[in-house]
């Protein structure tokens, strides 16, 4: 079933934290706790689906030369949209994701998809992927977020897990431990790919970029 | 030529389309964000304020603090009588950018409670000052005892959050920074309905 | 409302009405290959092939500046792709592959001394070819397993170097970093290799390898005229033609080995000494 | 005037195992494996074929260019047999294996006593030449083209190498000792050649013995001047020896007569004086058999072509427990697989080792504690080289001048992760020659 | 991890040929013999001899020059301090171990890196801290900030100071918590570190007050005050250091300049305003600068190599550390420093490079 295909992709093939490393500006900051992850994730996930199915519905007349432009201003409208509607109904989360909902607009899992899939595909398709990025790249900024909370805070969801003698690792809700969380997760998702791949027989996803012979970063 | 016209109809069809809805949804939301907001400094002003029974926003005034700001200065009426004050305080002295807050005075300039609008905070440590614990200890508190009002840990009588002296102490200065705001400009705010303000906030500390 | 509309509109207008002359001033002469690759690339423009962008791998890629298979995300679909529109062979037709034609291992082969020091043939090289006694064979210290780009070579526990036939493209890169030059690339179809590169006389061939070929030429009467060729005391197998798998048979030394379609070795009856 | 240089390390010498030791003159033994090229530069293009009968002294192999030397045979027999053999230099190496047949006799005019003191500068070039005369430190560069430096570079001063710095080595040390008189002539020779009149001999403390000889051998003689040395490795690399001695630094990629000065080896004095006085082209060399797996530890005068098997037995034969065969000394020599290896004009030594006493590679981590950088001589980064060399990234090697490497091994006998820093190095430089051969 | 991913992906040839190597290593076996051709000889690239020191050997002087501190600090301290130390030391190599086995690295926890990075760790800590505390910090030290990065050798950051630093960061209240020298045996008494109490008075009066007579020095000489277990001996800080120096372990460059350039700018500070900053002696003796500029900063794998670049790591660490003294947040700096200039060795590095010997003046 290709809708399935494209629906599930998101999650795990080209999760767009984990596997695209997209979008990395919203993962690092806002992913304090595990509200805010899947708030800024279903936000994220809104203005996917929508600017997917525009692009994918206007896709025809967009002439090559200006579709940046035209992507960009159907991208922008969403998010706009987004945060009237949010700061409306749900203050609260719009306070904590503040700053970050207008740079959704920037968020390169959007005009990625826009880009590589929905400027090609045609509508319904284009909103299945929509919804597989969206909810992969959710799931992931809950995923990281409940992990900092957790940590960070003794809590998940405000539920507090360890009990009250519990000293909170307060470096997890810093910005290091955004860099600390996602690194291990990206490292554990490829460590656990490759087993997948190895049991299934398949060729594991990892791709040359993952390579750090060229890094040079100790080395002079 | 054609092309020139082609490309740029079609972006100006798209922004238009775009502004229009944009247009639409803005409508729609005006209202519900305005009430969001709103209701938020309610809240706020809520706590922080003896009971009343006047539309807050609407009996607001402004008066310029020293920094040349102009601060919205609420007063809450009961029975048409003027029963308490609240008015924002910004603080610069925080561990990681401003803390605003909005504290609330009777009439007397004795502290009826205060509220964290927006900071930024370490959480789970600076943050802290948005527990219930550290805000009731400014209620009941007056301007009386300059040295008092600090931290402990400065030789004051406020309890600083452990491991957060510095977000502590910001509150703690600010406030009292918003009491002399308070002074300064008592008569403006309560149109010479303080009487009695002189002798009374001489009050013993109560402990 | 209206206001708001004009406003956008009127920025809209202005800016497509500057990019439609900007095109139109600019215009620059492009390969039409560069747009056609750019859009089989993801378009995530994600910067991971090394260029600012889809567009400009595309740009190199129609330039011949970069590989077809550059974009890590892509992957071989996308590289498959590219193929079809810059008209090469990606993998189509008969596909060549890498065989290591050497099986003198730990176990087999005599080495000379005990070499110390960087794991790495060609270093190993240096020192008087390297620590097996014969000089034609495999090193089995992985300069070809780095060189591969596709994780196609391994080194077998017993100290030689193997390709997994499936894994393996044929890009040839080994061949270039191999130093005994001892791999070499055939059509992925012929299953029955010589797998001795040693030009040594049969004796002394034999003193230093167990598996050596030893120039005795059984194969060469066994196979049809001109599928195997001798040279210089070596038999080397014509890949142009086909050779029925019982040839395997004949060789005393078990140097003739047939693999199956997953490329493990199929143990040819009579092989070993 | 600097008398030491950057860097350099203090290991242990050992050379009180051979020094005391006399130069023995090897017998004939019963076979001599000459290889055809003997020299750095242009290989020798050999004349002879199996089955020939050869002289002492003939020639067999001719220059086969202008940085290319000719070679002898070092005795009187027949050719059983020509082949690849190995050979100390680390390759496996084309060499006639001649069979003495006892008579040892002369080639026509060779080892005939004449007068040197007329001889031109070219003259003496051609003598050089002729007798196959090259570097005897162990470079083995033919020694007539240093003796000619384009007109544009004057040289002003000749340095005589005996600081003989790698450890275990006696060579050097006895050949001053016993032929000093002769080495100062080749000296003067070498002087004329190139019109020099200030010679100064290089020792390094650790041969007082040596020093004394050379300078009472001097005394009186104005053109000459004997340096006592510092005891440091590498003290007698060319670069390092001329900035000790002229405090010039020779340019990077440039060669000793950039800075004007020529340096020739003892040894390869001593070589110029037989070839020019007695006609005796370069057929037998100092050898200094040594290390604790030898039973006798000595100093041979052997003929090239001489097995080390022979040499070995010669000197008592080896200990069982013997892990390494090094031709040359400990720091740059070559480790042989076998004892089938034969003397060369290079080889200045065999260093016999067991294997407590060896250095044992391991490819550990580099831990970054800068010991390579502070004993460079050359001041270079070792660490990040080989650091490059491993993930063969060349392009980044060569900005870091691994071309000036002179292998000298100082980095990798201090570095505490033991990694193969050398091995790195000579692979990146081979790597990098490779390449810009390609690219013209 | 991302060296797990470089297991079966396709990593840089050299990691790719070493584990090829790793499997050759372990299947090795003696070639048969056989009359004409032997394998007797060990045949490597030149030089056949070596000075005999190896990094374990390295290590174990520089334990030894940090063993008197840390005895001093069971001394002074007592008993808690001691168990500060053995979790510490234990829990390291635990990590190590578990790490090394489960990202498939050669085992090799006998180099004495862990231990050393375990004992640094605990000289880090307040006297008195939980055991959770320590553990924690072994943790982000050997796993996070060493074998996540490659192991020795590879990591950017001086792994021991990033298991202080996220524990500072995350753990303020248990890290600030000071014991007062109480001798062998007798019963803790909280108290501030010198540093801390000065910030403290200048925070609650505006102007330092302290008493800072010869006792005080003589005090914070031989280590009589409050702080972490193995910065408060000066003196035995300091004949560890000269010591790593006589061994030609470590070299002056370093530790000169962090202390010098402490006690420059301190003093200049002092020079303008007495009254807001303290006498540049204070800050030389208070605080972990010694242990920080002996043993942290110098610490091979994260400094610069060239003499030239550790003159300049040492005096950026030593200016940063009397900014963030000065008028950062924390009290004490020398960590934060170190860990800065960590990140500016690579760069420190490139730009030091020694001119080849020859090289003609650029």
């Amino acid at each position: 079933m290709r809708a399935g295909k494209e629906f599930l992709k998101g999650f795990w093939s080209e999760n767009p934290v984990f596997r695209l490393v997209l979008g990395i500006c919203p993962t690092l900051a806002v992913t304090t706790t595990a509200v805010n992850g899947l708030g800024m994730g279903l936000a994220t996930t809104f203005v996917l689906v929508s600017s997917n199915m525009v692009i994918s519905m206007i896709r025809s007349f967009i002439p090559k030369k200006i579709r940046i432009p035209a992507f960009i201003v159907t991208i922008a409208t969403f998010v706009t949209i987004v945060d009237l509607v949010m700061n409306g109904y749900f203050h609260a989360l719009h306070k904590s994701l503040g700053l970050f909902i207008p740079l959704i607009v920037v968020n390169c899992v959007i005009l990625g998809r826009a880009e590589a899939f929905a400027s090609k595909n045609p509508i319904w398709i284009s909103i299945v992927d929509g919804f597989g990025m969206g909810f992969g790249f959710a799931i992931s900024l809950t995923v990281i977020g409940a992990i900092r909370e957790l940590l960070g805070n003794g809590t998940i969801l405000n539920i507090s897990i360890f009990g009250d003698s519990y000293q909170p690792l307060l470096l997890m809700i810093m910005p290091p431990g955004a860099f600390i969380v996602l690194g291990i997760l990206l490292g554990l998702m490829n460590k656990v790919e490759i087993k997948i791949a190895e049991r299934s027989g398949r060729e594991p996803i990892i791709s040359k970029a993952h390579d750090c012979s060229g890094c040079a970063i100790h080395r002079n | 030529m054609k092309e020139i016209f082609r490309l740029t109809l079609i972006l100006t069809v798209i922004t238009a389309v775009s502004a229009g809805v944009l247009a639409f949804v803005n409508q729609q939301t005006e209202q519900p964000i305005e009430n969001a907001l709103r209701e938020e400094k309610m809240k706020a002003l809520r706590n922080v304020l003896p009971p009343f029974d006047n539309e807050l926003t609407e009996d607001s005034i402004l008066i310029p603090d020293i920094t040349g700001d102009t601060l919205e200065v609420f007063r809450g009426k009961k029975d048409g009588k003027i029963n308490g004050v609240a008015f924002p305080v910004l603080s610069h002295d925080g561990y990681s950018g401003d803390i605003e807050f909005m504290v609330g005075v009777n009439l007397d300039g004795v502290i009826q409670g205060i509220e964290i609008l927006t900071h930024a905070e370490t959480p789970g440590l600076g943050a802290k000052i948005q527990s219930e614990d550290f805000k009731t200890q400014f209620k009941t508190r007056g301007i009386n005892n300059p040295e008092l009002w600090e931290v402990e840990k400065d030789g004051g009588v406020f309890k600083q959050i452990t491991g957060a002296t510095i977000s502590s102490r910001a509150v703690t200065r600010a406030v009292y920074k918003g009491l002399k705001f308070y002074e300064k400009h008592i008569n403006e705010i309560t149109g010479g309905e303080n009487t009695g303000y002189e002798n009374k906030k001489g009050n013993k500390e109560k402990k | 409302m209206l206001a708001a509309v004009i406003t956008l509109a009127g920025l809209g207008f202005l800016g497509s009405l500057g990019l439609a002359i900007a095109a139109r001033v600019f215009a620059v002469e492009t390969d039409p290959r560069t747009e056609e690759i750019e859009e089989a690339l993801p378009g995530a423009n994600c910067g991971a092939c090394g260029y600012p962008g889809c567009s400009e791998l595309a740009k190199r890629i129609a330039e011949g500046k970069a590989c077809i298979d550059d974009c890590p995300v892509g992957g071989q679909a996308v590289a498959k792709e590219i193929a079809g529109i810059m008209g090469v062979d990606f993998s189509g037709g008969e596909r060549d592959v890498a065989i290591v034609l050497c099986a003198g291992n730990n176990e087999n082969a005599l080495k000379k001394y005990h070499y110390n020091g960087v794991y790495d043939c060609v270093s190993a090289d240096m020192f008087y070819g390297g620590d097996k006694a014969c000089s034609y064979g495999c090193l089995g210290l992985g300069t070809c397993v780095g060189a591969c780009p596709f994780g196609a070579i391994e080194i077998m526990p017993e100290g030689i170097a193997k390709i997994i036939s499936d894994k393996c493209t044929g890009c040839g890169k080994c061949v270039e970093a191999c130093p005994k030059d001892i791999i070499k690339l055939v059509p992925a179809s012929r299953k029955l290799h010589i797998l001795c590169s040693s030009h040594d006389k049969g004796a002394a061939a034999k003193k230093k390898c167990e598996v050596a070929c030893i120039g005795c030429q059984k194969c060469v009467k066994a196979a049809p005229e001109g599928a195997i060729e001798m040279d210089d005391f070596l038999a080397v197998v014509n890949y142009a033609m086909e050779i029925p798998e019982n040839v395997a048979d004949e060789c005393p030394m078990g140097t003739i080995k047939v693999y199956d379609s997953e490329n493990s070795l199929k143990q040819a009856a009579g092989g070993g000494s | 005037m600097a008398k030491g240089f950057f860097g350099g390390i203090h290991p242990d010498y050992h050379k009180e195992l051979a020094s005391g030791e006399p130069v023995k003159v090897m017998p004939l033994p019963e076979q001599l494996i000459v290889y055809f090229s003997q020299n750095l530069g242009v290989p020798s293009k050999p004349v002879v074929e199996k089955g020939d009968e050869v002289k002492k002294g003939q020639v067999i192999a001719e220059a086969g260019g202008f940085v290319s030397t000719p070679v002898h045979s070092p005795t009187s027999g027949k050719i059983k047999s020509i082949g690849l053999h190995p050979s100390p230099v680390g390759t496996e190496m084309e060499a006639a294996v001649i069979i003495p047949d006892g008579e040892d006799e002369w080639a026509e005019g060779c080892d005939k006593e004449r007068d040197i003191s007329g001889f031109t500068p070219d003259e003496i070039k051609n003598i050089v030449n002729n007798a196959g005369v090259v570097g005897m430190g162990g470079a083995t560069f033919p020694t007539h083209v240093k003796l000619s430096p384009p007109e544009d570079k004057p040289i002003d001063i000749l340095i005589l190498n005996g600081a003989e710095c790698e450890p275990y080595l006696a060579s050097d040390h006895r050949l001053m000792l016993e032929k000093a008189e002769e080495i100062l002539e080749g000296a003067s020779l070498f002087a004329r050649a190139i019109n020099v009149d200030n010679i100064v001999v290089a020792i390094e403390k650790n041969k007082p013995d040596a020093i004394e000889k050379m300078k009472n051998l001097t005394a009186g003689r104005d053109r000459f001047r004997v340096e006592a040395l510092g005891v440091i490795y590498p003290q007698g690399a060319e670069k390092q020896l001329i900035y000790a001695i002229t405090g010039r630094k020779v340019p990077t990629g440039g060669l000793p007569m950039d800075a004007g000065a020529l340096v020739q080896n003892v040894g390869t004095c001593f070589a110029a004086f037989e070839a020019a006085r007695l006609n005796r082209p370069l057929i037998r060399r100092v050898v200094t058999v040594t290390g604790s797996g030898i039973k006798n530890p000595s100093n041979i005068l052997a003929r090239i072509g001489t097995t080390f098997r022979d040499i070995v037995d010669f000197c008592g034969g080896m200990t069982d427990d013997t892990a390494k065969v090094i031709s040359g000394g400990p720091m740059m020599g070559i480790a042989q697989y076998s004892l089938d290896s034969a003397v060369g004009k290079g080889t200045s030594g065999i260093v016999l080792l067991k294997a407590d006493e060896v250095a044992q590679f391991e490819n550990n981590p580099c831990i970054r504690c800068g010991r390579c950088l502070a004993v460079c001589p050359m001041n270079l980064d070792p660490s990040a080289i080989s650091i490059f060399a491993e993930r063969m990234r060349y392009d980044e090697t060569e900005e870091y001048c691994v071309m000036d490497c002179i292998e000298c091994g100082s980095c990798a006998y201090v570095c505490p992760s033991k990694r193969p820093l050398v091995q790195h190095f000579k692979r990146a430089k081979a790597e990098i020659r490779k390449r810009s051969k390609k690219t013209g | 991890m991302e060296d797990e991913m470089k297991d079966k992906g396709p990593g840089s040839g050299a990691e790719k040929r070493e584990q090829a190597a790793d499997k050759k290593k372990a299947s090795i076996k003696p070639a048969k013999k056989k009359e004409a051709i032997e394998a007797r000889f060990l045949v490597s690239s030149s030089p056949h001899i070596h000075d005999g020191q190896t990094t374990s050997g390295i290590m174990r002087l520089v334990i030894f020059a940090l063993l008197p501190a840390a005895l001093f600090s069971v001394y002074i301290f007592g008993i808690s301090s001691l168990r500060v130390i053995i979790i510490s030391i234990c829990s390291a190599l635990l990590f190590e171990l578990v790490a090394l086995r489960i990202m498939k690295r050669p085992v090799n926890v006998r180099d004495g890196s862990a231990l050393l990075t375990g004992l640094l760790l605990a000289l880090n800590l307040p006297p008195g801290s939980p055991w959770w505390l320590v553990v924690t910090g072994t943790f982000f030290a050997i796993v996070v900030a060493k074998q996540f990065f490659g192991g020795l050798g590879y990591n950017p950051f001086n792994p021991a100071l990033i298991g202080r630093v996220v524990l500072v960061i995350s753990f303020p209240v248990q890290m600030t918590k000071w014991i007062a020298p109480s001798k062998w045996g007798a019963d803790a008494v909280t108290t501030a570190t010198p540093l801390g109490r000065i910030a403290e008075s200048l925070e609650a009066l505006g102007h330092i007050e302290m008493e800072f007579g010869r006792e005080e020095i003589l005090n914070l000489l031989v280590g009589n005050r409050g702080g972490c277990l193995g910065e408060v001996s000066i003196i035995l800080l300091l004949a560890g250091g000269l010591y790593l120096i006589v061994k030609k372990v470590i070299s002056w460059h370093i530790p000169v300049t962090f202390i010098g350039s402490v006690w420059a700018m301190t003093g200049i500070f002092h020079l303008i305003d007495p009254a807001h900053y303290a006498n540049p002696t204070f800050h030389v003796l208070t605080g972990g600068l010694f242990l920080g500029a002996i043993f942290m900063a110098t610490d091979y794998v994260t400094s610069p190599m060239t003499p030239l670049g550790k003159i300049i790591f040492g005096a950026g660490c030593g200016v940063i550390t009397v900014l963030i003294r000065l008028f950062g947040v924390y009290p004490e700096g020398v960590s934060f420093a170190i860990l800065l200039m960590n990140a500016a060795t690579p760069l420190i590095d490139r730009y030091t490079k020694q001119k080849v010997f020859g090289a003609r003046a650029a």
